[in-house]
């Protein structure tokens, strides 16, 4: 019976990049199940760092796939709930102050782009990905100079807000915001940007947990994700 | 070089108004501890904005709270020796003294720094540190800090408290010799009143922060003005009585404790018959009259009484005799030869006499 | 708008803050009046916690108090539970704001007049009297000084908190982790309204301890 | 190691340092001597930057000076470019770190007796020569200790470097965002080797400093 | 209660070498500037650990480099008055004074403050903070918060130096009181020549860190056993010689400055024909011969001079005499009356005799 859950709550950590989406996810699950997501934002690294230290999270939602199969290895999470849950995209964003758009990824290069913002390719998700599809289109050596790292995807796009990079390349989930414009990104350019979920072994209700998991999963979080920019298979 | 000044100032409790002038010389503020010497010095200085009032230094106008004038400290030109020093604990004896040298030129500021360390006997302690010398040799290198700035007014707030009697000596003769050597006006505050009257050419007694008498050091110690000042001024003996007669400067008077006394005083004072009146003698001036010579030529105002007790005090003797025929306290000061020769001593019955000219009616 | 954050903040940053002075308080006293050979080595030390980037004292702090560390499972045993808790919190704070307490405190007692001690000594004073009547008035500026910054560094403390403490809303979201995930939602004008509340209440607080810890004397 | 980011920490510490004291000695001095009714407001705002998480002091302090902003444009016109250069930085740190120097600093001023003061402008000095040769070495415990603690800060500083310098590899990358990319790559190794280097040379520079400012009087 | 101490301590520049056992009295430290008194004081009280020696109070051994002993400041029950007060500035009188009070009874407490409230005469400045108080004001608030603590041994440390005359003088008296109002032993530091004998039973006379006498006041002003006491005691006349013949204890010594003296000598001194003798005559006990009278029975030593100087100095006079064969400065105290009554001025020549009994020949 769904009301005797009321009130129950499901401690889930998520990396920061899925914030606003799983502001709206996390409604959705509580009014089909009665059971409350507490939603805890970290960065990836660090909440990894946290569950093996013994954080009381139930459901860890990764930026990644290589933190949950640590984790596994690690013997932290029940090994059949890691599941990739979403794919990244990646944009170009482009200032609109300073660059009239649409500015492509062949755009980066062009003389009034002095600054370019991704996230930081040694350890983000996004800007790996953003340094692979910059490669792929052959123009990363001419441009290499001109980047700047944000710590995380967001901060990412407040350099390219302010204008101090004209222009970036940052998740399509938020890039949204009045000031910049965007252009997708051919999918080929870089590998998949899979996040994986999973449930931790110290949950306290695994069952709400594997559930909370399937409903994201399921039709409604799925449609939730595609709204907010994220793939899915 | 000239000072002159006209201040007020109130504090919870204390309230100051005084008005002075000096030219070249030394002026002594004397009086009770908490009677506003050190005050005055503060508004002269600048350390203290008085409330109201004036003050110039060699004809300049360095305060006037109706011109709005406030020079600033620096500008003054006024050496300021503190009551408690105030030496920088950071810098060392020679430090100190030679930030007061104006003079910046090498050699010279050298050599003054060690001219006044002569002076004022603080060789060997040049690099020593104000927590690490004696309560003298501060006062000693903050005079000679203050002295090394060569300034055209001297403000000195008890300069001699913490010496011993030899460097005060010295230094007083310097001092007393300043025209020759810092020929500048000088205020010098002082509570010890052999001080005030060895270095004071003229000395302002100060009670409750208002000047009782300003004058010559003998108007102050031999024709005081007011009871506070001869109290100040170590004029023990003071007595209240009333005009029994006057003939022409020759004045009776009916003192309840001592009897009769008869005393000159200047007609100016205009005293009538009946008027309350108080006097006072010195009492290094009050004559022990020799058992065995008897009264001889002297006749003046005898009292006989009795030898409460005695007390050594270096060179001389203090006795207090319980005199007169209402057991009056006389005060008196012998010198020790005299003590010895009429084997004086507690318990004897001796005659004084209060000669008529070391009387003094205060007006 | 959510008031945990700002509640917990309050507790956390006057628990901080106590423990950081009083602890303070102890070390620069011992330190202060003699002079040992290791003491310029531990006056450095002490300000090792303002060089290292607060996230990574994060990572040390919790892999010193976590699961994994024999010190947390000491504690586990003894049933305290620092990390992920609001005591985490507590703790990073006080291992950020340390620094900015005792190292004012330090040269504030070495500036109090040896003087001053011996004559309340004298007065038949024992050690603890003389301390609390005569060495911490005398070094008030400097000790409100350094509680002032201490205060204010517990309130902000961010980076390491989120580590050890974690950001979970209602149990360890404190204002700043709670600005900060305003922040990465992109809602400006939600973390700008709580930067506002966070500036409000520690100024309220800041102001009111400099008007009280003003010097008279 | 790539020893780049430790030679920025150290031009940026070091002058964001020197920023540091000399704006908060002219502000410290300019307060203490005066009661005004605004002084304690001021006192209490010069904390505010202690109270706001780093990130966040770096995201208005990206506003305040990136291009978007008045400022920013005005100081790009002059030629003076401050985000993404190491001159953000150097902001970032003096920002973080100022509180750090000034609070200590104006106790510090309070506490010198005004005698002394008054003893040196009754000998001639000006106002200048008092501050220099009284009022800086008999608050110098108090100015050493902010002194230290703003260096520290500005060595560690992490949070709103990032925001305002970003975090370009050989060109605003200091050990602390080093430190912090090491950890992120889970690269434990290299990011204790360099929490050591910035340890060992901010000890070094903190121990010269406490030897040095050494009061001996 | 005794005080007994020995002790040793060296500075760079200065050392000292101290001992001395004191009873139920107050003992006198007397000395220059810079002689080591406070560091006396401040050893005995534990704020400076001598390099060595022990210090006994009241038969317990509170000090004992060799066995160890170090008793902490505040088991000493030791009353200490700093020479620079040592006030908390963050107190008011009231609770400088208070402070000190050892009762915890609220209506005790309460009680005792105001009683030496009013003994050092500081009503109305109960809650004024010492740098609003007069340095007088804040030696007698120091002097307060030392007697409330009600020590077995009391330290003083030029206890009137910033006082004004007439307190002073007052709490002279209650100190050599001292018995009655708070029986303990004590050590006062002074370097007034006055209140060294008017308050110490017993004095001892410090120069460079060792003590050159200690005796009682009669020995040390009248007998001093060094030169330098007899210069710190105010004998300023001190003159070398050689022994040119003895009968009994009658000597004579051929003195190049004054000529041949004759003086009375104790015959333990054992002293031998031309041995080299120091000899001194304190100023008020020169004799000046009246030249009307002529020499009368006085014959003993006279020599006649010229007045060089006169300076008042309050109840006496000082003159300078240029005198002997040699020119010999001789210094002379006279009460005023006796220079007014000779007519004594600068350029007189007279004669003075240095009587046989009055000089004392230095061991
Ligand atoms: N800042 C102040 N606030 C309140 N009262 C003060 C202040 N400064 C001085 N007074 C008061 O003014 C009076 C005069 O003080 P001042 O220092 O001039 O005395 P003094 O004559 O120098 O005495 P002493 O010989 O003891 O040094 C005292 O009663 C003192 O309490
Ligand atoms: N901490 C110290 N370091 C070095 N020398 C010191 C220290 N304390 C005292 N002295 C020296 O010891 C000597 C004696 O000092 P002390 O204070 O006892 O003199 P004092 O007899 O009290 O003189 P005064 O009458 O001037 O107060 C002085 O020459 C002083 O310079
Ligand atoms: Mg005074
Ligand atoms: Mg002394």
């Amino acid at each position: 019976a769904p009301k005797a859950r009321a009130g129950e709550k499901l401690t889930v950590a998520a990396a920061a990049n899925l914030s606003v989406a799983l502001k709206e996810l996390g409604a959705a699950f509580e009014k089909a199940s009665h059971v409350t997501p507490v939603l805890s934002f970290g960065d990836t690294v660090g909440l990894t760092r946290q569950i093996e230290e013994g954080a009381p999270y139930d459901v860890f939602l990764s930026a990644d796939t290589v933190h949950v199969k640590d984790l596994d290895s690690g013997g932290f999470i029940f090994p059949d709930t890691a599941t990739v849950y979403a794919r990244g995209q990646i944009v170009v964003v482009w200032n609109k102050r300073y660059l009239s758009g649409p500015v492509g990824i062949d755009g980066l290069s062009g003389p009034g782009v002095k600054r370019i913002a991704i996230a930081n390719p040694a350890h983000a998700p996004y800007g790996i990905a953003a340094m692979e599809a910059l490669k792929s289109v052959g123009i990363w050596d001419k441009i290499k100079d001109k980047l700047v790292y944000g710590e995380n995807i967001r901060q990412t796009l407040q350099f390219v807000q302010s204008g101090d990079a004209q222009a970036g390349i940052v998740a399509l989930s938020i890039a949204d915001v009045p000031e910049v414009g965007y252009t997708n990104i051919d999918q080929a350019l870089y590998r998949p940007i899979n996040q994986a979920a999973c449930v931790i072994k110290t949950a306290k209700d695994e069952k709400a947990a594997r559930e909370f998991i399937g409903f994201i999963k399921g039709p409604v979080g799925r449609k939730i994700l595609v709204k907010y920019g994220f793939g899915v298979d | 070089m000239s000072l002159r000044f006209s201040l007020k100032k109130s504090f919870p409790g204390f309230d100051s108004n005084v008005e002075l002038s000096a030219e070249n010389e030394m002026t002594v503020l004397f009086g009770p501890s908490g009677a506003g010497k050190s005050l005055i010095l503060k508004m002269i200085s600048g350390i203290v904005r008085p409330d109201s009032g004036v003050i110039c230094v060699d004809g300049q106008t360095v305060f006037d709270s109706s011109g709005g004038v406030d020079i600033p400290m620096r500008n003054r030109k006024i050496g300021f020796l503190f009551q408690d020093y105030a030496l920088f604990p950071h810098m060392t004896v020679r430090e100190n003294i030679a930030y007061g040298v104006t003079s910046n030129h090498k050699g010279e500021k050298n050599g003054r720094v060690k001219e006044l360390m002569e002076i004022m006997r603080l060789s060997g302690l040049e690099g020593s540190y104000p927590h690490e010398i004696s309560g003298g040799q501060k006062q000693r290198t903050a005079l000679a800090r203050t002295l090394a700035s060569e300034p055209r007014l001297l403000l000195l707030d008890e300069p001699f408290s913490a010496l011993d009697f030899q460097v005060r000596e010295k230094l007083r003769a310097d001092l007393a010799n300043i025209h020759e050597l810092f020929p500048v006006t000088a205020i010098l505050v002082t509570h010890d009143l052999e001080e005030a009257f060895m270095l004071g050419q003229r000395i302002a007694v100060i009670n409750g922060g208002r000047f009782e008498q300003v004058g010559s050091r003998e108007d102050v110690f031999y024709r005081p003005a007011t009871r506070n000042v001869a109290r100040f001024a170590g004029t023990r003996n003071i007595f209240d009585g009333r005009v029994a007669g006057i003939r022409g400067e020759e004045v009776e008077i009916d003192c309840p404790e001592l009897g009769v006394i008869k005393t000159h005083v200047p007609e100016r004072l205009g005293l009538a018959g009946g008027r309350p009146v108080t006097f006072c003698i010195r009492p290094e001036e009050i004559l022990v009259i020799r058992p065995d010579k008897g009264l001889g030529r002297v006749s003046d105002n005898i009292v006989e009484g009795d030898i409460l007790s005695t007390t050594g005090r270096g060179s001389t003797h203090v006795l207090h005799l319980r005199a007169g025929q209402a057991g009056a306290l006389l005060r008196i000061e012998l010198p020790n030869f005299v003590m010895r020769k009429l084997g004086l001593e507690a318990g004897k019955r001796i005659k004084v006499s209060l000669k008529k000219e070391n009387i003094w009616v205060i007006p | 708008m959510d008031l945990f954050p700002l509640y917990l903040t309050i507790k956390v940053s006057f628990t901080a803050a106590a423990f950081t002075i009083a602890a303070g308080l102890v070390l620069a006293r011992l330190m202060a009046k003699r002079d040992f050979f290791a003491k310029n080595i531990i006056d450095t030390l002490i300000m090792q916690p303002l060089v290292i980037p607060p996230t990574v004292l994060g990572y040390y702090l919790l892999t010193a108090l976590g699961a994994s560390s024999p010190l947390g499972r000491f504690l586990e045993r003894l049933g305290i539970r620092i990390v992920f808790t609001w005591k985490g919190a507590v703790v990073a704070s006080i291992v950020s704001s340390f620094p900015l307490f005792a190292k004012p405190a330090l040269a504030a007692f070495e500036g109090v007049s040896a003087d001053l001690e011996n004559a309340a000594r004298l007065l038949g004073k024992t050690e603890f009297e003389v301390f609390r009547t005569v060495t911490l008035p005398l070094a008030w500026r400097g000790l409100a000084a350094g509680a002032v910054m201490a205060f204010a560094r517990a309130t902000g403390e961010f980076g390491a908190t989120l580590m050890v403490a974690g950001n979970i809303p209602g149990l360890t979201q404190t204002m700043p982790l709670a600005i900060y995930d305003a922040v990465q939602t992109g809602n400006a004008f939600a973390a700008n309204v709580m930067v506002g509340v966070i500036t409000v209440f520690s100024f309220a607080v800041l102001y009111a301890a400099g008007r009280f810890s003003r010097v008279r004397f």
